[in-house]
């Protein structure tokens, strides 16, 4: 019951009384999409960025999306799957919320799932563990970020073709850690010397880090989302680890969240993601330029996949008039992923995850001496996860 | 497991040793002068990490940041003792829980407002951010070990004071025949309030200490407070010797059960069931630990003399 | 010859039958004003006031403050939660040293969830009973922390994400689907409880437990069996806030450690503060107005904590008498 | 003399450096008053509290109608028949007089293992608590919670409530603490009506009270026995009035 929850109302404040409302209009008032998300603790910075993107789509349109207005409310699950599963019943239930997204942590995900899909769309903008992906796949599911295997396969790969042999694999123990290290081994082949798992809440690596000194392996892969991923890269450097053994990692413990307060300590250091602040798209040029002027600071990857949730659901409203509660119809819409992503290409496949190209980063310096990530290199190339096949949707 | 390792989880063990001293003495002080339990002791170390690390941003240094952690702490804690504790001394120790843990919701819910929702990841001073090589080959972090000698510290400190000073004698008396001290003619409201000060100020040293280990964040005055509990209970309420021997123990035993546990239990099952088994086991294995002590000695490791 | 019953005893029993007839229309009510919704959350507020009873009866009435019945109530949760869960995948959940299977009936998962909890609670009882006063409080919250991650260590039940569960119970071979069956089956468990435990407190066991919170001296020199009255008392105690936690993981289908830890056993105690502490029924009313109060609050303002954290405090301070006591007229500990 | 009902053996019990009691043996036959008397922290109520098993001796023993309870818990030996009263009253203050009564006669009538039936339902052991509400001249006030009867009152309730239970052998730890001389004397006369029907191991400090009841005397001074014997031969004993009695006398 420690439970926080944030009423964002300020989309609708902005909301003109014009008559412009599309003539179909089925609910009086604006259309409400539920954000269920986090934004206290260790993984704040994630759902942060996530909603921030979001809201940037809502505002650059002036509080409305695929033409029609919406409001955006916004509650904070503490990255506590309980929280998550209560704030939804009662956005379904009370508010009678159609469209949700937001969720950051797939054990969140996971405790959701039931309590929404049998009711509403949820589209994801992170969390996208296998179990959603494979079998347990949902017409009212839609994962516009990518599935959770996706970032760290690429990574197997190249540290396959950088030659390691021997590789440490450390993740936080909860569905989407999981995913992560079977991800990465799916296309590493040389030897995991350990497969570490550590507490979703875990700040202190001093135990790993020796252990890892006294395995002495030739790579570690690191899934450390958030603030989990600052702590671990500094105490990386501070145990005298970093440049003794080089560490790879999925974007996600590499980005404009973590950079900032990592620092130098980062550099040099290899990482993937369907994202990129320098990809030369224009769609993306102008998400990071309107980003930073709104915000004051760099975009990570989690906002542009809160932009383009907002975007892909714009598209969808916009296609069927924003009647949301036609689910089937406006699944169809969604499936067609008719948005300018701001990965460039972007689409759908039978189990409604991504098929997308994978990029290859490494972390710098750039010219205003800001810690930031260039791309070096494509993974992927239209790349689909391990489960699809598993999924009986079309 | 090697030695080396075994070593270095040593002193891991210690780091965390240290912190739970910390916190330890001021809490069993506080009870065993004033024989009152403050569940907002945590807040108190919350409260020392977020103003350290505030004054660390605005000046970049770590060391003011320390001082005013230290401050913050010792000065909130006067302000509590003066405005609510106070009220508290001759009421039931339920109302002192209930209390206190009044005070954790209002104090956690004020940082949330002041500070925001998200951590501040502290960085390690520039002057400790590397390792040192504590025997050739093995590399230890700088700032664990200024930890380890920052506890000392405050433990030497600590004994002087109460071995050494007048204000120490008040205190050795108050813990054990508390009707004496009154009967001195001391001021006994002055004297209570500064051991609640002190308590404050180790709170926070410990809070300031932990920031760039862990992160600032709302809650984490929470974590420790449970295992500090467990730390007072095993070396017995009142005793500052007691809380040292419970917070070495406690820290080691917590961090080596961590280390060893999963290595034994790879063996059996899978690596994610392995770590999540060991991981727990090894919190339990703490509170294995105080229930043995407590089968044993049912007054912990020095009990006061009643 | 019975004593006779104070005027305040009387006015309680008054305003608990009125609160039993509006618990018993509400569900109809609610329905026709279009607010179905909310009966979930009136099943929860039955469950947690079942819980804050059982509390009750060992803080209120024994002087014990146990700071971990949060882990009763997580225990009895996840006991259901367990048997549902090997029902579901048809796998036992135990193979050694018998084969148990799982089980969806409520009639096998409810009585289970109280000998679990009510064990559990014998066992930390019979450890921490052989101390007094602050230590008691600290080594109840140190050994339901121990049962908290006790929990998490066991893979196959979710960790710290929570155990998803397939269905809920049924009972009589009728599935407990819906709002409305399982808040009934809330309401009767907890006014059974609530019967069972006013008569139990004028009875002997009661009267002996009530004695020995108010002078265990006297008691121990008059022959009564402190320890082991308390420790039936806190085995009872756990085995209701048991059954509690089975009406919750129903509610909810899903079974979080949030349940074990002491955050929960710390609004337990609030909730039997707020209403006031052996009197049985102003604990129920706690939880209702605590629940009340997160629901209203948490919708206004996010920092509901901040209000909630005063009105605890003034509680302790200026109110002792708890909710039910300016609804009765009664002191705390009639 | 008959085997005594409650035996001491060279009892010794230590608090850190102070000997509380040392190497004390004494014993209570049936029906005798048995003072004990000596200075302040002469060990008197230490006593008392090992003999009813609240503390434990560090060494010897405590016999009790022949059976050793040296380590038996309070209540166990409050069951077998040892009753007692604290210097400082011991009741349950939020309980009626007559509850507190109740408590105490029903004490030894099977178990407190009862869990339906209402406490006060059973006439036969009601009638026993009123009758000793009475004998106690505190039938007026069975009502009232113990906690707000007069100290006097207190004095009774407490010695009533011991005398409930039915004990054979009564632990008295200053019954006349705290009343005035009305009620001091009026406690004696209570006290002299028990003669015979309870042994009493009587703690006093009011000698007119201990001389008024006692059959034998035992003198404590700083934990040990200095004298032991018939009251008239106390009052002879130049070493208790050296030790005690003289400064009685002197004031």
């Amino acid at each position: 019951m420690t439970l926080t929850r944030r009423s964002m109302l300020a989309a609708s404040a902005a909301v003109p009384l014009t008559g412009l409302a599309a003539p179909a209009l089925a609910q009086t008032g604006p259309i409400r999409i539920g954000m269920i998300t986090t934004l206290s603790g260790p993984g704040a910075a994630l759902g942060n960025d996530i909603r921030d993107g979001f809201n940037l789509v809502v505002k650059n349109a002036s509080g409305r999306l695929g033409g029609l207005p919406v409001e955006v409310v916004i509650a904070d699950d503490g990255l506590r799957p309980e929280n998550g599963r209560a704030i939804a019943e009662r956005m379904v239930r009370r508010d009678r919320i159609q469209v949700l997204t937001g969720i950051v942590f797939s054990n969140v995900m996971l405790a959701v799932a039931p309590v929404v899909l049998p009711a509403a769309t949820y589209i994801s903008a992170n969390a996208g563990p296998s179990q959603l992906a494979g079998e347990g796949c949902n017409a009212n599911y839609f994962n516009v970020a990518w599935q959770n295997d996706n970032l760290h396969e690429a990574v197997g790969q190249y540290v396959t073709q950088q030659n390691k042999q021997r590789a440490y694999i450390l993740a936080p123990n909860y569905p989407a850690g999981r995913d992560a290290l079977t991800g990465f081994k799916r296309f590493f082949k040389g030897e995991v010397i350990a497969e570490q798992y550590t507490r979703l809440d875990q700040l202190d690596y001093a135990a790993e880090l020796a252990a890892i000194r006294n395995a002495n392996p030739e790579a570690v892969y690191i899934f450390l989302p958030g603030g989990l991923g600052i702590n671990f890269i500094k105490q990386y450097a501070a145990a005298g680890l970093r440049g003794r053994v080089p560490l790879y990692g999925p974007g996600f413990s590499f980005d404009q969240d973590v950079l900032p307060a990592v620092g130098e300590d980062a550099l040099g250091c290899f990482n993937s993601s369907q994202w990129a602040l320098d990809l030369p798209v224009p769609a993306n040029r102008q998400f990071v330029d309107t980003f930073e002027r709104e915000y004051g600071r760099l975009p990570s990857l989690y906002a542009s996949q809160g932009y383009d949730a907002a975007l892909l659901i714009g598209s969808a409203i916009a296609a069927t008039r924003g009647r949301v509660g036609d689910r089937a119809a406006f699944a169809a819409a969604l499936k067609r992923a008719d948005f300018q992503s701001v990965r460039g290409q972007f689409r759908f496949g039978n189990n409604n995850h991504p098929i997308q190209t994978i990029y290859m980063r490494e972390v710098v310096k750039d010219e205003r001496g800001r810690i930031v990530n260039r791309t070096i290199g494509t993974a992927f190339q239209d790349h689909q996860d391990a489960y699809a096949s598993q999924c009986k949707l079309a | 497991m090697d030695s080396l390792l075994l070593l270095e989880q040593t002193l891991n063990g210690l780091t965390l040793g240290v912190m739970l001293f910390l916190m330890a003495a001021g809490l069993t002080l506080i009870f065993g002068v004033m024989d009152v339990i403050n569940l907002a002791h945590g807040s108190l170390y919350m409260l020392g990490a977020f103003a350290g690390a505030t004054v660390t941003a605005r000046t970049g240094s770590f060391a003011l940041g320390v001082l005013a952690g230290v401050a913050a702490s010792a000065l909130i804690a006067l302000l509590l003792e003066l405005t609510l504790i106070r009220r508290l001394y001759a009421r039931d120790h339920l109302d002192q829980v209930l209390v206190t843990y009044a005070v954790i919701l209002i104090a956690n819910e004020s940082v949330k407002i002041v500070w925001g929702p998200q951590p501040i990841f502290l960085g390690t001073p520039e002057a400790l951010a590397g390792s040192v090589e504590i025997i050739p080959g093995v590399p230890y972090p700088a700032y664990r070990l200024a930890i380890i000698g920052a506890g000392i510290l405050a433990a030497a400190f600590l004994w002087w004071l109460i071995a050494r000073t007048r204000l120490g004698m008040l205190i050795r008396a108050g813990t054990t025949h508390r009707a004496i001290v009154q009967a001195l003619g001391v001021n006994i409201q002055v004297l209570f309030a500064l051991v609640f000060a002190i308590g404050g100020a180790l709170a926070g040293l410990a809070g300031m200490m932990a920031g760039p280990l862990l992160a600032v964040q709302v809650g984490m005055g929470e974590q420790i407070l449970i295992l500090t509990f467990v730390v007072v209970v095993v070396g017995g309420l009142g005793s500052v010797r007691g809380a040292m021997a419970g917070a070495l123990l406690v820290g080691l035993v917590d961090t080596l059960s961590r280390a060893v546990l999963p290595t034994v239990l790879r063996g059996m099952m899978e690596p994610s069931a392995a770590d999540q088994v060991a991981a727990n086991l090894g919190a339990v294995a703490v509170y294995l630990l105080m229930a043995l002590i407590l089968a044993i000695r049912p007054q912990g490791l020095f009990p006061r003399h009643a | 010859m019975r004593e006779p019953a104070p005027w305040h005893v009387r006015r309680g029993w008054i305003a608990a039958r009125l609160g039993l007839v509006a618990l018993l229309v509400a569900p109809f009510v609610l329905t026709a004003l279009d607010r179905g919704y909310l009966l979930p959350v009136m099943t929860r507020m039955l469950a947690y006031g079942l819980a804050a009873a059982a509390l009750d009866f060992v803080l209120g009435y024994g002087g014990l403050v146990s700071f971990g019945h949060g882990a009763f109530l997580g225990t009895g949760a996840y006991v259901t939660g367990v048997l549902l869960h090997h029902a579901g995948q048809r796998t036992p959940v135990l193979r050694w040293p018998v084969e148990i299977g799982g089980s969806a009936d409520a009639l096998v998962a409810f009585p289970a969830a109280a000998i679990t909890a009510g064990a559990l609670a014998f066992l930390i009882g019979a450890v921490s009973l052989r101390t007094r006063g602050v230590h008691f409080i600290m080594i109840t919250l140190a050994f339901a922390q121990m049962v908290y991650f006790l929990v998490l260590a066991i893979p196959e039940y979710g960790g710290t994400d929570g155990l998803m569960l397939p269905a809920r119970n049924n009972l009589l071979d009728l599935p407990l689907d819906g709002d409305q069956p399982i808040y009934w089956l809330a309401l009767a468990l907890l006014v059974g409880f609530l019967l069972v435990a006013r008569r139990v407190m004028e009875a002997r066991f009661g009267l002996a437990l009530r004695g020995a919170r108010q002078n265990e001296r006297r008691m121990l020199a008059l022959g009564y069996p402190v320890y082991r009255i308390r420790l039936l008392a806190f085995t009872i105690s756990g085995a209701a806030a048991g059954v509690a936690g089975a009406v919750l993981a129903n509610q909810a289908a899903f079974v979080s450690p949030d349940l074990l830890s002491w955050q929960r056993s710390g609004e337990l105690i609030m909730m039997v503060i707020l209403g006031g502490q052996g009197t049985l029924f102003g604990p129920v009313l706690g939880a209702f107005a605590l629940l009340l109060l997160e629901e209203e609050l948490s919708a206004v303002t996010e920092h509901w904590m901040l209000v909630l954290g005063p009105i605890l405090l003034l509680c302790v301070l200026f109110f002792r008498r708890g909710l039910w006591g300016q609804v009765s007229g009664a002191p705390a500990h009639g | 003399m008959a085997e005594p009902l409650l035996r001491a053996e060279r009892l010794s019990k230590r608090f850190g450096a102070l000997a509380a009691v040392a190497d004390v043996s004494l014993d209570l036959v049936t029906g005798e008053c048995h003072a004990v008397i000596g200075p302040n922290g002469a060990g008197k109520s230490t006593l008392l509290a090992l003999l009813a098993g609240e503390i434990m001796p560090d060494s010897g023993s405590v016999v009790f109608d022949g059976d050793d309870v040296t380590r038996a818990r309070p209540s166990r030996r409050a069951l077998a028949g040892l009753g007692r009263t604290f210097q400082i009253t011991q009741l349950c203050r939020e309980f009626s007089a007559r509850r507190n009564v109740m408590l105490a006669v029903q004490s030894r009538v099977g178990t407190p293992f009862h869990f339906l039936r209402r406490a006060d339902s059973l006439a036969t052991l009601a009638a026993r608590a009123d009758a000793a509400l009475v004998t106690a001249g505190l039938a007026e006030r069975a009502q009232v919670p113990a906690g707000l009867l007069s100290h006097g009152e207190q004095r009774q309730l407490e010695l009533a409530v011991a005398m409930a239970m039915r004990p054979r052998a009564l632990l008295l730890d200053e019954p006349t603490a705290g009343l005035g001389p009305a009620e001091t004397a009026e406690m004696a006369a209570r006290l002299a009506a028990l003669k015979g029907r309870v042994a009493m191991l009587l703690v006093e400090h009011d000698m007119d009270t201990v001389f008024r009841l006692a059959d034998r005397i035992t003198v404590l001074a700083e934990g040990r026995v200095i004298a032991s014997g018939a009251p008239e031969m106390i009052r002879a004993d130049t070493a208790v009035r050296e030790a005690y009695l003289g400064e009685v006398v002197d004031a």
